[in-house]
């Protein structure tokens, strides 16, 4: 019954289907973070015997005042903001376009859909090729409209932007496919009141298209905000394993990455994991609570 | 203990990771297959584990579940954290002591900088396997065309730099970071970056010096870095510098991608300050704790094997790397070699003059920053000094705070 | 007139994006074919002078890709498949059903996806050892029998589904297993569509998982055979372009096979009433 | 199966309750009609019935049975819903075979029901399409073999007839009400057309604003309204209304002074003024003047004025004139009081005999 | 607006045709409503006419202009649609604001008009819900009061009232006739209830399987039906059918004998077969027995056997007996004979006068 109250059996009911995929989930995804919560306190530590000798506060200390850890996190919103709104905007036209035409349609989806399935290494390759400053496609573009060289894998000042294009452009294709199903969803009598009510091309996409596509913007933008505050294989990629020139492309993954893996530092990857963590989780409970208002299902 | 009744049984089994891939596992599994075939006591079983950054992975999920290979490849500069942590097995009661040890003829065979780099707190951890060093690549066309000789110092190469200036040809082209360029110029200047009582020299006189003279280089046009190609290789064969300070092991892809008309070779690294030197990099391998002691005199076994004369010499001409010791290189069939691959003489004629930073606890995180200082300065223009200053008071804390 | 020029405008864009799109589908095909000298030649080529088809034939045999296919192939059916099934059910309980702490388990979920991989391998490594799973297929499916983003995808679009279908159908008799599978999932093939691709993709692509959990060479998927092209020394770029391409190809196919039940949205037979 | 309604209330959002303390019994084996205007409470009411709401408070019983706990599931009923939630994925026959399918019913024998069911309701040449594809009427029918299909113990129908041309709507109703007599299901009938009701079912429940005002069968509801709201919900041409005020002294013969103290509000039924004594059952008389006279085809409708009030009757002989006096007679049977809450004191059968 | 179909015709999926050559003309400012069974193409010659579906051939003009190719929103139409269509993430009164919105009307002075339309419709207390929460009646009303907003020059409505109660209905159409006649707009009603196109439309046009069968007032449709289906689909009760064949010579006298050749079928209006002869009317006079005989309130009906079959009548003065022998007399007007093809070729004003 729909407007029934939850009680213990249908708690029980609910927690059968949800069973499978919370066994999978707290074996590999709550446990590690929980032991990866207790981690982050623990200052003196053997990794591999899992011996505590001390724990506190030290390791959030250390990343606080780590200016590196500053740069980190800098970088990290800075690649958010530029990523999301952008690719939120650009699949979102592009999913449109390419459901407004007919002739070809098919050709254009699996064209835009491409950079999603084509292997990072292989991608890495061209964008490299693209970026390079003297040889370079983009520099190639931009000396047509008389722009000098940029230097834009080399430069801290452009290698977040480049960073950012390159994202942005990986992810297109999937985020397109998520709108392309959204759109498709939204029911065609919708469209017919619309034009009856004098809505033009314009506002019908407003006020029927943007409104009843809400809970698949809600998706994209959820998954692109975490996606991106994890950001690190792009940048490994594309900096072929560095943070980019004078760690213009740092983020916090990164950082942690560096922390745990080369410098064995197991405390201070975990604190700086927690601190993206809640991080994203600030962000995300905006996010949900915008959406309590904004999202129609 | 029973050490005869595991004869007739099934061959003790000695895992072996390594970060090997394409021509270069095939060579690992060759050698692998000589050794299976040459007793009957030990049966090694090698795997690949994609590349260094992934097998480094590997070894710390698998130290953490007890899972551990009997031995792995891996850089020696990652012998002291592994030790910090317990999981090494140090080698001198394999290798200086016991039946199977190496003989003295053969300490004094394998070049001492691979030996001294296998030391670590006066116990042996490691020995040498994939081993490379840094060569100058020059392009003979270049040459050539400008009337330059082949370059016997440093100094030389700065020359010819004013000349080749002019038609926007670099005298010296590196790598994207230049470190080890560095550490070399320091060395020759009589100063190890970091000693090996950890005496630290990032801006001692010396070490500016050393650093000064390549940035000035880079700052007034007569040498490059790769920056975002990596690897100076490319500019190379496309003649954009003369002269390229590059890893011996970078051979097989020079000659793969430079144009058939192109005249090129390799040389040891010049003087600098009338001396030589040229560092080295590569891998050692290492034995864990965790084996058996079976699978430990098996995996002794196989190491001893792998560097020995025959073997060395044949991993060399197999995949570029240099051979270990001396004598591997006079074998008819490394000469052979030789005279096939020309361009891969200089790596066993600088050899003599290698060296190895010396590794400490916390080794990873100040290359790290030593590589984020370079960076500093080449992408930030960072005045060498105050770059310098910075990663001087770095390193001596990350040593301090490893101390403790 | 105004539509024609729309028309021609959007082709105009979608050819322009499409261009942008291809490139490195291009460019993969086009290195492929290059000699090792072409491939780093500047400016760069993109027809070949000699289309190298050996390169496919020599990538194909520097690792056993046979093998390897056959692995990706198992590996990412089971591991889709299990997804789904996993996720469906769960993704109907959150936007269904009614219990207690609801909310919470949801944030908690989507909590999980806000931890970064490289921080679970270690432990996920760790538990798996102790499961005694490491080198085995299991190693390499179970952990990814769940994935809260399909959960989260398949939410949204359930949640929108019109409640009288849910009612419609308990009266006709279905339990909520019933309409789950037999009008929810219908309904709902093209969302469901969309996620099996992108987890397809996912699942064919990975390749730290792969490599860190297994130890034999006979357990391992296409990506890991990719490592082939690339040394201490360079990379062979044509060989692995080649390689590349061969290991995407199937995606490909995949995808175009797929795509028009992901564009077969209910909204021309519509939700009438 | 019988359904009882005990004390039943319903708030969708917990603070606005839309149904108000309900209690009835829908006997066994019957039709019965719910009535009344639009956003009354009819859907609601079925729902609950059907197991998809669950009652605020109060108990449902189907016989002796509590299910007010039950989901749809349990409670097995058939239902047509107003806006028929046909399944879009499937075709027409498909929508039918539904139920059948989800009963286990093997798959030749539910095509042969299922085809049954469609040309029961002239959807036979559809079979294979979408819902999406057809015509509004065309989607009802479906729906309505849909629900017969399960041949449940309780059939619920809103507004299943409403998007029908009158003959179809006509055969339709007939065909329910075949199956509903030949297989005795109780069924509930939700409808917006009182002569639907009428000739449908054995008793009609009239809700209005969530509160119950009358269940009994069509003449009682017609001829003894319980109150105001009934009386003029029920019957075509509206009742006459008046307040008691406009009569003075007419009604002391025939009311009982008690009564008619209470009285506030007239009802006459149009056909309860006639033009001709007829004796014994005249209550009053009033005089009138005629404002129009109509004659359509076999019915002739006068509007009259009395008091500066309007009425209207039907039961005229002769032709009449306009502004023409004339006497009227009030029938008992007919005739109305009603109290301040709009309670019937007066008229209906005790009255009248 | 004046709407006229020039051989329209339209096919959904290109094979089957639903609508054959459609050629009219509704004049501007009346009231026309469309009626036929379900499923015959009403919704879909409505949506022509919107310019939501263009026809498959043949040509649409507004006036003396050619619309055909002018999409929806060029035609500025007003419609309600037979599902509704209201936005479900918008409440009543965004619902109702919209068009207005769209027609950039001022934030202040669309929600006064938005408030007057909800109040007219009677949801001004419902106008902060969201669609989801209506009841199917209360949705219906606010799509009226949608479509009324934007004061369109056309207005179309697809079985507005069908989910309203009797009441309700009368008034709603009367509000609709009002609006209708005050601003002149040209309206098209979808209807399937027969009393309410008679009531309210100026002109009926009567459709039955994708071909106009007439078009013309509610008299003239029901005392002069082009064709046989006509006759059966309009009036209450239904029109007797009989094939000629039952009649021997009952007929020669008042019809030419090369008519009575044509014939096929005959038809009688319950109200032309009286139990007296009153003259110059009478056109036959038939022997029949009285199977059945029933008197709900004012009316009486009786079935009657002729020749084994069954014929209905409304006419009846006397009480009658079952099995009596009674003579009917068959009048003039309400007497049709139609030929093979169902066409009338006998009866109607031109052989009544
Ligand atoms: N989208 C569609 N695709 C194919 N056929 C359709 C579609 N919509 C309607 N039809 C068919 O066209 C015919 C006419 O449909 P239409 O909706 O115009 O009927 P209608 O007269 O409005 O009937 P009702 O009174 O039942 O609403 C029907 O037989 C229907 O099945
Ligand atoms: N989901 C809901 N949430 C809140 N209020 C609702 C909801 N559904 C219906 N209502 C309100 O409850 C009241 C009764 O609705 P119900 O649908 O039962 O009316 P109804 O008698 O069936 O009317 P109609 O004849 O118009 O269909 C209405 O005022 C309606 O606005
Ligand atoms: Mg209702
Ligand atoms: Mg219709």
């Amino acid at each position: 019954m729909l407007n029934e109250k939850p009680t213990l059996k249908s708690t029980a009911k609910a927690f059968l289907y949800l069973l499978p995929m919370l066994l999978i989930t707290v074996t590999f995804n709550i446990y590690p973070i929980i032991k990866s919560f207790m981690m982050s306190f623990y200052t003196k530590y053997d990794f591999f015997t899992d011996k505590v000798s001390r724990i506190g506060w030290d390791n959030f200390k250390f990343i606080f005042s780590d200016p590196d850890f500053h740069i980190a996190v800098k970088n990290t919103l800075i690649f958010v903001v530029g990523v999301v709104p952008l690719t939120v905007i650009i699949s979102l036209v592009i999913a449109l376009l390419l459901n407004k035409i007919k002739w070809l349609s098919g050709l254009f989806r699996t064209v835009y859909f491409l950079p999603f399935v084509t292997s990072t290494v292989a991608i890495a390759q061209v964008w490299h090729w693209i970026y390079n400053s003297d040889y370079g496609l983009l520099n190639y573009f931009l000396s047509l409209f008389g722009v000098n060289p940029i230097s834009w894998l080399e430069s801290p000042k452009y290698a977040m932007l480049s960073l950012i294009i390159m994202s942005i452009w990986k992810n297109l294709g999937f985020n397109i496919v998520l709108f392309l199903v959204g759109l498709n969803s939204i029911n065609e009598r919708y469209y017919q009141a619309a034009k009856i009510d004098g809505a033009n091309s314009w506002h019908q996409f407003t006020n029927v298209t943007l409104p009843l596509l809400s809970p698949i913007t809600f998706l994209v933008t959820i998954n692109g905000v975490i996606g991106s505050f994890k950001a690190f294989d792009q940048i490994f990629a594309l900096f072929n394993g560095n943070p980019g020139p004078s760690k213009s492309a740092l983020t916090i993954v990164y950082y942690l990455y560096q922390k745990f893996y080369t410098e064995w530092k197991y405390g201070i990857a975990a604190a700086s994991g927690v601190v993206l963590f809640f991080m994203i989780l600030v962000v995300t409970v905006i996010q949900l609570s915008y959406s309590k208002k904004h999202v129609h299902y | 203990k029973d050490s005869t009744s595991s004869k007739s049984a099934a061959p003790v089994k000695i895992t072996f990771w390594h970060g090997m891939t394409g021509p270069y596992q095939k060579a690992v599994n060759e050698i692998i297959s000589d050794f299976n075939k040459s007793q009957s006591k030990y049966k090694v079983v090698g795997t690949s584990q994609g590349n260094y950054t992934q097998l480094q992975q590997k070894i710390m999920a698998a130290a953490k579940s007890n899972s551990l290979p009997t031995i792995s490849q891996t850089t020696y500069t990652t012998v002291p954290d592994y030790t910090e942590n317990h999981l090494l097995e140090p080698l001198d009661n394999y290798m200086i002591k016991g039946s199977n040890a190496l003989s003295d003829s053969d300490l004094k065979d394998i070049y001492p900088s691979f030996l001294s780099s296998s030391k670590y707190q006066g116990k042996y951890y490691s020995v040498p396997f994939s081993k490379s060093v840094r060569v100058l690549y020059y392009n003979q066309d270049i040459l050539d065309k400008y009337n330059l000789e082949k370059p016997t110092s440093w100094e030389e190469i700065a020359k010819d730099g004013e000349i080749l200036k002019k038609d926007n040809v670099y005298a010296m082209g590196f790598d994207k970071s230049w470190d080890m360029e560095f550490e070399g110029l320091a060395r020759q200047a009589g100063n190890p970056l970091i000693s090996k009582n950890l005496k630290v020299n990032l801006n001692s006189a010396d070490s500016l010096k050393a650093a000064n003279f390549i940035m000035d280089m880079v700052n007034d046009g007569t040498a490059k870095t790769a920056g975002e190609d990596f690897y100076w290789t490319q500019a190379f064969t496309q003649g954009k510098s003369a002269f390229y300070a590059g890893s011996s092991a970078g051979v097989t892809q020079m000659v793969a991608q430079a144009p058939k008309s192109m005249k090129w070779g390799t040389m040891p690294l010049p003087t600098y300050n009338g001396k030589k030197a040229t560092e080295i990099a590569g891998n050692d391998i290492v034995m864990f704790k965790s084996g058996s002691s079976d699978q430990k005199k098996g995996a002794w076994a196989f190491m001893k094997y792998l560097m020995s004369k025959n073997e060395t010499s044949k991993w060399a001409t197999l995949t570029g790397y240099v051979p270990l010791r001396e004598s591997a290189t006079k074998t008819d069939a490394f000469k052979k070699y030789l005279a096939a691959k020309p361009y891969n003489q200089a790596a066993v004629d600088s050899l003599p003059d290698g060296f190895q930073s010396n590794a400490f606890k916390g080794f990873s995180e100040y290359r790290t920053k030593l590589l984020d200082s370079v960076d500093a300065m080449l992408t930030k223009n960072e005045p060498v000094k105050k770059s310098l200053d910075t990663l001087q008071t770095q390193t001596e804390k990350i040593i301090k705070d490893n101390k403790d | 007139m105004k539509v024609k020029i729309a028309m021609v405008l959007r082709y105009v864009i979608l050819i322009l994006g499409g261009i942008i799109m291809l490139m490195p589908f291009l460019w993969m095909l086009s290195t492929s074919l290059k000699t090792q000298p072409e491939t780093v030649k500047i400016p760069p080529i993109w027809i070949p002078k000699q289309l190298q088809f050996s390169n496919y034939i020599d990538a194909f045999k520097a690792a056993p890709f046979a093998q390897y296919f056959l692995n990706s192939i198992f590996v990412t059916t089971v591991t889709t498949v299990g997804q789904l099934f996993t996720s469906i059910l769960a993704a109907f309980a959150f936007s269904r059903l009614n219990f207690y702490g609801k909310n919470i388990i949801f944030v908690i979920f989507l909590g999980t996806m806000m931890v970064p991989v490289e921080m679970l391998i270690i432990p996920n490594f760790v538990t798996l050892s102790k499961l005694h799973l490491v080198n085995t297929y299991a190693a390499l499916i179970v952990p990814w029998l769940a994935s809260f983003f399909t959960v989260f995808t398949l939410r949204q679009n359930f949640q929108s589904v019109p409640d009288q279908l849910y009612y419609a159908a308990k009266i006709d008799g279905a339990s909520d297993w019933h309409y789950l599978w037999h009008v929810l999932v219908p309904i709902s093939k093209s969302t469901i569509t969309a996620v099996t691709v992108l987890q397809v993709i996912g699942s064919w692509n990975s390749f730290m998982w792969p490599l860190i959990v297994t130890n034999s060479e006979n357990l391992r998927t296409l990506p890991v055979g990719l490592q082939a092209f690339t040394g201490d020394a360079g990379t062979n770029y044509a060989q692995l372009m080649a390689a590349s391409t061969f290991v995407i190809l199937p995606m490909v196919i995949l995808y175009l096979f797929l795509q028009k039940y992901i564009i077969a949205g209910i909204s021309k037979t519509g939700l009438k009433g | 199966m019988e359904v009882t309604f005990k004390d039943v209330s319903l708030s969708y959002d917990g603070t606005r309750e839309i149904l108000h303390h309900l209690n009835f019994t829908i006997p066994e084996g019957t039709l019965v009609s719910i009535l009344g205007p639009s956003g009354c409470g009819k859907s609601t009411t079925l729902m609950m019935i059907s197991g998809l709401l669950a009652p605020t408070s109060g108990k449902i019983f189907f016989g002796d049975k509590d299910v007010t706990k039950q989901d749809a599931l349990a409670r097995k009923v058939g239902m047509v819903f107003q806006n028929y939630a046909l399944y879009p994925h499937l075709t027409v026959l498909e929508n039918i075979m539904f139920p059948l399918k989800m009963a286990k019913v093997k798959k030749p024998e539910r095509k042969k029901r299922a085809l049954e069911l469609a040309k029961l309701v002239h959807v036979e040449d559809q079979i294979n399409k979408k819902p999406g594809a057809l015509s509004g009427g065309q989607q009802q029918r479906v729906a309505i073999a849909r629900a017969l299909a399960k041949e449940p113990s309780l059939l619920l129908l809103d507004e299943p007839l409403s998007n029908l041309d009158a003959r179809l709507r006509i055969e339709m109703r007939e065909e329910i009400r075949r199956i509903q007599q030949e297989t005795g299901v109780t069924t509930i009938f939700v409808t917006h057309d009182q002569d639907e009701a009428l000739h449908i079912s054995d008793h009609i429940m009239v809700l209005n604003n969530g509160d119950m005002q009358q269940f009994s069968s069509a003449e009682t509801l017609y001829d003894n309204p319980s109150n105001l709201f009934v009386a003029k919900f029920i019957g075509e041409p509206v009742i006459n209304t008046l307040a008691i005020a406009d009569f003075q002294g007419e009604l002391d013969q025939h009311v009982p002074a008690d009564i008619l103290k209470q009285a506030v509000s007239v009802g006459i039924r149009p056909e309860a003024l006639q033009d001709h004594d007829s004796g014994d059952d005249t209550i009053a008389a009033i005089e009138t003047t005629v404002k129009e006279f109509e004659k359509y085809g076999r019915e002739k409708n006068a509007q009259l004025d009395f008091h500066g009030k309007k009425l209207l009757t039907t039961e005229i002989e002769n032709t009449l004139e306009k502004e023409q006096k004339l006497t009227l007679y009030l029938q008992k049977s007919g005739f109305y009081l009603f109290d301040q809450d709009g309670k019937r004191i007066f008229g209906g059968d005790q009255d009248v005999k």
